[in-house]
């Protein structure tokens, strides 16, 4: 059997505990398979070039396997190529990678129907929504997707906008969120794409003074476990398992080197919605 | 071959006769034209977004949230125009932000300790300040690379003091700081965040223009060597300016915390540097040094926050943003351009 | 003017020597100054005469080895503060202000009045207004530096070195941009100081002024000490004779014709103005081969008016007639494409590239038509023009590469002058051509203006040193609070005499 | 710095008796060690990554992905020193990449015509350097702010031309470029991409150092008003340098392209100029203009690309990385300036 000695991740962003996440569970599931192995985890920052660079980077160390979370699914295919003709297995994670090996994400549209779901129901299938985006990344595009998908659904529900950028961050979610409420009088809902955006926008809300606005979003970070059981207005999240997802895909990929490929190259894992009501038994990321 | 000359001066030595260069009261004119240059900018673009904006601009409200959002820049603006004024750059100061936010929280963590956070930040920033500082005043080290430096390796720190997670704390004992408002009249409230960056900007206007110190920065930036022959201790301001500097920024961490109840290492303050320098820039401080004011930077910021909130205010789509962000930062200073014009020498 | 037999002496300096990256400015030098006298200190340009004094001030560290002592103790001045604290004060040859503080920011600037940090403004411009009083200043406490003229930016430097009770004071080349008037006052002042018993070093390039105030002269000449002339020894054959290590013969040659057969009109300036801020309308001609002077007292817009002729500031109205034709002169590079060109009065801030080598310094106004086609460098041009400047105007420089901010000052002005003769200019506007110029060089520049004159080139000289002005131009435009107030030589003009010029610049004749 | 530096052995006609500055062998020396000066540098990280790495760094593979690493980053720095040479700077060239990557794709997918795409980028490129000139040189604005301000609008324009997404073409025309490498001897291969930065900074020496033009850019650089005075024709310099840095960036743009067989508007490009930057003044170009050579601005952009691919190689994980990058950077320009110590002017 060939051995794994050492690992190689490039993900979007290391600002994102996500990744972090990724990266330990990745870790997690390398140390299972060889305790000496080496986990090198890179953050391209969601520039194409750098991701391009560090892989080149992992060819050059000579490791046996690459997981990528591809700043751009398509455009990533020559670098993927290049890493296979080194011998390297590469596999995509949380975002599909043209041409790896296997790709192992969480159903996004999943879980933006989810979260919208959600709030279509708390806000009785009537009413003005926000759509607070974020970065133009696949996971994203996929998630609001899945959202006006849900609203689509229901002609009482308004969509007031969905082409601002929260930045995927905290003060980004709560500027956004601050002019929204001072343009909109009258909020009903607001899917935010990822959770620091949702607690932001609800920092705004709440500063402003205003309440009864139904905020979701998508991640089940571990601050919005905090954020469901306080006195947010953050109702619902869509789960992902960072953890799990870095670890199913060095499993995969360890058995990729072994000849086995597996029946289907695209994972998904299905995202579950944490609310107020389940979030006490919710295990969070770090399992 | 002194027949004449004894009389032609007693005409009075304090008359202009003819040719002086600009008085005093001149200049203090041009300065204040030049620091208020912007302000009719801020104000047609306040105007312009009132009304593209169904009139949500300038409410009570609305006016709160940009003083809430200029608040920071304000605060990294006034350190960096310290720097600026020596003819210095610190682009160091959103990772130390992002360090002394992080601070800030861990800190906000101790049981019965959590008001420690707000020292703790500040000194986090003041050390960095003063390791910038001292690089710069000692090792002669140009102050562009140093900072770019510890833009750099303060990002790494702040990440490690997170373990790359987000440190959270919903109880955050400071959490007045950001989000409470001081109600100054009835019907006005004034955010702590907006009273806490008015502070900033008078202490810096008192240092700058009432106390030997500012002579001293404003003389390091016009002509560092005659600053030196004069016997000022040019490593001591410019250990000064960077402190100042990294201690603001210390603060504008306090301010994030609070605001945010989190921090996060790495994407806490990300190109923050490049705002603080648009409002100092903005503000008709020169880059060369020696000329420029901190009501300037003020106005600045101020243009910034309007710009960001106004064009979200409209719904402006997120890429046309950018796009007159850009735009309408060009149109300022060359709107000022040609106010100010024919007023320099060659 | 006699000297008190005073066994030890204020300041005495002892093998001092200092050396800079590749060059020995300073060997082994020494110096004696008494309280009440005048100490002149001379050389040629480079000699190091600006360096002993810097040593003495702290703003540069001498090589180890040498003493310094004050009142016969020795000691030790490590920076500008210790020097402060002995009561040294100096007056630097380049300026050393704040461009953008006001003069009196800049007179107290480290000393600054205040109670509890906060300034004592008030105070401030009392005070300075004081000194500037003793001047005879014609500017306020709170005008900026950097709108001033360069005269005016010496004034401040010296109100801010009498400002200070000082017990030596050092005076670098303080008058090579003033004029009689406030030359006049600085020498009372430098006299009633000497009276006080203070230690006044004075350097100077200008003969006449050595004469006037030193009760001794000390020589410098390549970094080493030669001698000192006590006032009943000095004789110019002497001094010059020391300085140089030659003789030199005469100072002021004309031997061009100076007004007999005047050749026609060359240049022609009619109403010229700058709207009347610093230039009110202004007429002149200038004839083919002639000298032509023009004087008047410091900011009465000489400079401003030979800048609005060069095209180098904005003119609001007039005309400018080159051999006849109207010439449009919008900017300088328009001036110089008709072959006139303007030798500026601040050689560091607006004629050099201190950062540039002396050839490229020297070649930078004709490297364009000297260029291969592309653009393309004619190395081989450069290195014949770079050479043959450094020939005759006898720069001192290792060569041509050297950068040109490690010359001394007098070779620096060579350099730039050097620029403006290589392009071949037929009018040539020279601004305080010869300031700090030693005088091997002046009679060279002197030499050269002839020269010019000769091969049928109109020549402007601006100029506050009357002697020059007097010793080489043909006739001479007096101006006045922007205005030409008068003209003196020419055929069948008065004759050029100090008093007549200076009538005119006081506003005394009709 | 000796500006025409080759025949410092016919010695002047003048001696340097006594008392003369600097002589021209010393000063060509000086300025020889000051552009090679960081050689030592990278030759230190060069061997300490090769055996941190397990021998892995200095081996013609992973030399060859250095050279492409560095290469972009290398012309858009050669852009940047003719900028900074005059005493400016430019903000805008990831943003000008962007976009002119954008040009080379949406060109790229013209069937049959496109190899246009290379043109389309440059002149895209070409474009906003005479926009971001022209508003320098005629408006007299500062570099500064008006290269944040194209920063900001060219980047939300480059997200326009592919409406916020990634375009991709898999059949790129000009693959080549950004893939393909010329054999140079038996076994040594260049890559392309580090090919074309070799050239640029070639060019760039040649007009630097061998035109007049180069002269004139120090002389701008130097001494802007004696420069105006001398007769030079400022604006076309100021637009000269800022054009050339547009097009060099739009030549990154393509190279980008080539490489990536994508481009995305958002992301490309992001704080590159950050980098640009940092290779010029690691390079010893200095930040007042008129200082400095592209020799420098070559090694600066190497020990940027050796720092990022040794760290990887060595297996540091990214926040250490940070903390190394920025501590690096410093200590590169203190050794700098150790070396050369004693050789200022007051
Ligand atoms: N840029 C400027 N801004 C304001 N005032 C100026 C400026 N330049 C010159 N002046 C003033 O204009 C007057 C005329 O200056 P100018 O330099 O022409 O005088 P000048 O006769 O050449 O005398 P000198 O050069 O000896 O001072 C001076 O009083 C000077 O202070
Ligand atoms: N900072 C420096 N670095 C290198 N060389 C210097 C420096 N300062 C002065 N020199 C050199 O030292 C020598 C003496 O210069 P100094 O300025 O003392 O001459 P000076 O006698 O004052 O001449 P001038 O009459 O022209 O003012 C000159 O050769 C000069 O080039
Ligand atoms: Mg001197
Ligand atoms: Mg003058």
């Amino acid at each position: 059997a060939k051995d794994l000695k050492s690992v190689g991740i490039t993900v979007g962003s290391l600002g994102n505990p996500y990744f972090v996440t990724v990266g330990k569970g990745a870790t997690e599931a390398a140390h299972a398979i060889n305790p000496q192995a080496k986990v090198t985890v890179a953050s391209a920052d969601y520039d194409l070039n750098k991701q391009f660079t560090q892989i080149d980077n992992f060819i050059a160390a000579g490791v046996d396997m690459i997981l990528v979370n591809a700043a751009d699914p398509r455009a990533i295919a020559p670098a993927v190529k290049r890493a296979q003709a080194a011998g390297i297995v590469v596999i995509g994670v949380d975002v599909a990678a043209a041409g790896a090996d296997a790709t192992v994400q969480t159903n996004n549209t999943q879980a933006g129907e989810i979260s919208c779901q959600f709030l279509a129901d708390k806000i009785g299938h009537k009413g003005n929504v926000v759509i607070e985006n974020g970065p133009q990344v696949s996971a994203v595009i996929d998630r609001v997707n899945g959202c006006k998908k849900v609203f689509s659904a229901y002609p009482d529900i308004k969509t007031l906008s969905s082409d601002q950028d929260g930045k995927g961050s905290r003060d980004g979610g709560m500027n956004v969120m601050q002019g929204y409420l001072t343009r909109f009088p009258d909020i009903a809902g607001v899917f935010a794409i990822n959770d620091p955006q949702a607690i932001g926008s609800d920092l705004a809300a709440h500063q402003l003074n205003r309440t009864g606005i139904v905020i979701t979003s998508v991640d089940g970070a571990p601050d919005i476990v905090a954020a469901l059981k306080g006195p947010t207005m953050v109702q619902a999240s869509a789960s992902q398992d960072p953890f799990g997802m870095g670890k199913l895909a060095v499993q995969t990929g360890y058995e990729i080197m072994q000849g086995k490929k597996p029946a289907d190259p695209m994972i998904l894992m299905p995202s579950h919605l944490v609310t107020r009501e389940n979030v006490g038994s919710y295990a969070g990321w770090t399992h | 071959m002194s027949d004449i000359s004894e009389d032609s001066t007693a005409a009075g030595p304090t008359q202009p006769s003819g040719g002086a260069g600009l008085s005093a009261r001149q200049l203090q004119v041009r300065s204040i034209v030049q620091a208020l240059g912007m302000l009719p900018v801020l104000f047609i673009l306040a105007i312009a977004f009132h009304y593209l904006g169904d009139e949500r601009f300038l409410t009570p409200q609305n006016l709160s949230i940009v003083a809430q959002q200029a608040a920071i820049n304000t605060v990294l603006g006034a350190g960096m125009t310290f720097v600026i004024l020596t003819g210095g750059i610190d682009l160091s100061v959103g990772s130390i932000l992002a360090a002394s936010a992080m601070s800030a929280l861990i800190f906000s963590l101790l049981p019965g300790w959590g008001m420690l956070g707000i020292p703790a930040a500040l000194l986090t920033g003041l050390g960095f300040g003063l390791i910038n500082g001292s690089l710069i005043a000692f090792g002669k080290l140009p102050p562009f690379i140093v900072t770019l430096g510890s833009l750099t390796a303060v990002r790494g720190l702040a990440r490690l003091m997170g373990n790359d997670a987000t440190i959270f704390n919903p109880d955050l004992p400071f959490a007045f700081i950001g989000n409470a408002a001081i109600t100054i009249a009835p019907g006005v409230r004034v955010p702590v965040l907006a009273v806490i960056a008015i502070v900033v900007i008078l202490i810096s206007w008192y240092v700058l223009r009432r106390t030997v110190l500012g002579i001293w920065i404003y003389a390091v930036g016009g002509n560092p060597a005659a600053a030196r022959l004069s016997g000022i201790k040019v490593w001591r301001i410019l250990l000064f300016v960077y402190s100042v500097s990294g201690m603001l920024a210390g603060l504008g961490g306090v301010m994030s915390a609070a605001r945010l109840f989190a921090a996060n290492g790495l994407q806490l303050g990300q190109s923050y540097e490049l705002d603080a320098i648009a409002a100092v820039i903005l503000g008709g401080t020169s880059f060369v040094g020696g000329i420029g004011s901190i009501w300037g930077t003020l106005i600045g910021a101020l243009i910034i926050a309007v710009l960001s909130n106004g064009l979200t205010l409209v719904g402006v789509s997120d890429i046309w943003q950018f796009i007159v962000k850009g735009l309408v930062i060009i149109g300022a200073v060359a709107l000022d351009r040609v106010r100010l014009q024919g007023s320099a020498r060659t | 003017m006699t000297l008190e037999p005073d066994p030890v002496p204020r300041l005495e300096m002892r093998g001092i020597s200092k050396t800079f990256p590749g060059v020995k400015a300073l060997n082994d030098v020494k110096l004696k100054a008494w309280g009440g006298e005048v100490l002149a200190l001379m050389g040629e340009n480079g000699a190091g005469k600006s360096t002993l004094m810097k040593i003495l001030s702290g703003a540069y560290q001498a090589d180890a080895g040498g003493t310094l002592l004050i009142d016969g103790k020795p000691v030790a001045i490590t920076d500008p503060i210790a020097a402060k604290r002995h009561g040294i004060s100096i007056i630097y040859q380049e300026l050393a202000l704040a461009p953008n503080l006001t003069v009196a920011e800049n007179i107290y600037l480290g000393i600054e009045p205040s109670r509890r940090g906060q300034i004592d403004r008030p105070a401030m411009r009392t005070g300075c207004q004081a000194v500037l009083n003793r001047l005879g200043a014609p500017f306020t406490p709170d005008t900026v530096v950097s709108g001033m003229s360069i005269a005016e930016q010496q004034l401040v430097e010296i109100a801010r070195a009498l400002h200070t009770n000082s017990k030596i004071l050092v005076l670098d080349e303080p008058t090579t941009a003033l004029s009689s008037r406030e030359t006049d006052r600085l020498f009372a002042l430098v006299r009633q100081l000497r009276a006080e018993g203070i230690a006044l070093i004075y350097i100077s390039h200008r003969m006449a002024e050595v004469y006037e105030l030193a009760d001794r002269v000390s020589v410098l000449r390549d970094g080493s000490y030669v001698g000192t002339l006590t006032r009943e020894e000095l004789s110019a054959e002497a001094l010059v004779k020391m300085m140089v290590g030659r003789d030199l013969s005469s100072f002021y040659t004309k031997t061009h014709d100076p007004h007999g057969s005047r050749g026609p009109v060359l240049l022609e300036v009619r109403g010229i103005t700058d709207g009347g801020r610093r230039v009110r309308p202004c007429s002149l001609r200038l004839h083919q081969g002639e000298v032509l002077g023009i004087a008047g007292l410091v900011g009465s817009g000489r400079t401003e008016l030979a800048r609005l002729i060069y095209g180098a500031d904005g003119k609001a109205g007039g005309e400018v007639i080159l051999a006849g034709n109207s010439v449009a002169i919008n900017a300088p590079e328009d001036a110089l494409k008709v072959g006139l060109a303007y030798l500026t009065e601040d050689r560091k801030g607006l004629g050099l590239f201190l950062d540039l080598s002396c050839g490229t310094n020297i070649n930078l106004g004709v490297i364009g038509s000297d260029a291969r086609a592309g653009g393309i460098l004619d190395r081989a041009a450069w290195r014949r023009r770079a050479a043959r400047a450094f020939e005759s105007l006898r720069i001192r420089a290792a060569s041509p590469q050297v950068i040109v901010g490690s010359l001394s000052g007098g070779n620096q002005q060579k350099v730039l002058l050097s620029r403006w003769l290589e392009i071949g200019p037929k009018v040539l506007i020279l601004d305080e051509p010869t300031r700090g110029v030693d005088i091997g060089a002046k009679s060279e520049i002197y030499r050269i203006i002839d020269e010019l004159a000769k091969r049928d080139i109109g020549v402007i000289v601006i100029s506050s040193e009357l002697p020059e002005i007097i010793g080489v131009c043909d006739r001479v435009l007096v101006m006045r609070e922007g205005q030409i107030a008068g003209e003196v030589g020419g055929p069948g003009g008065a004759p050029i005499t100090q008093e007549n010029i200076m009538a005119f610049g006081a506003g005394m004749a009709a």
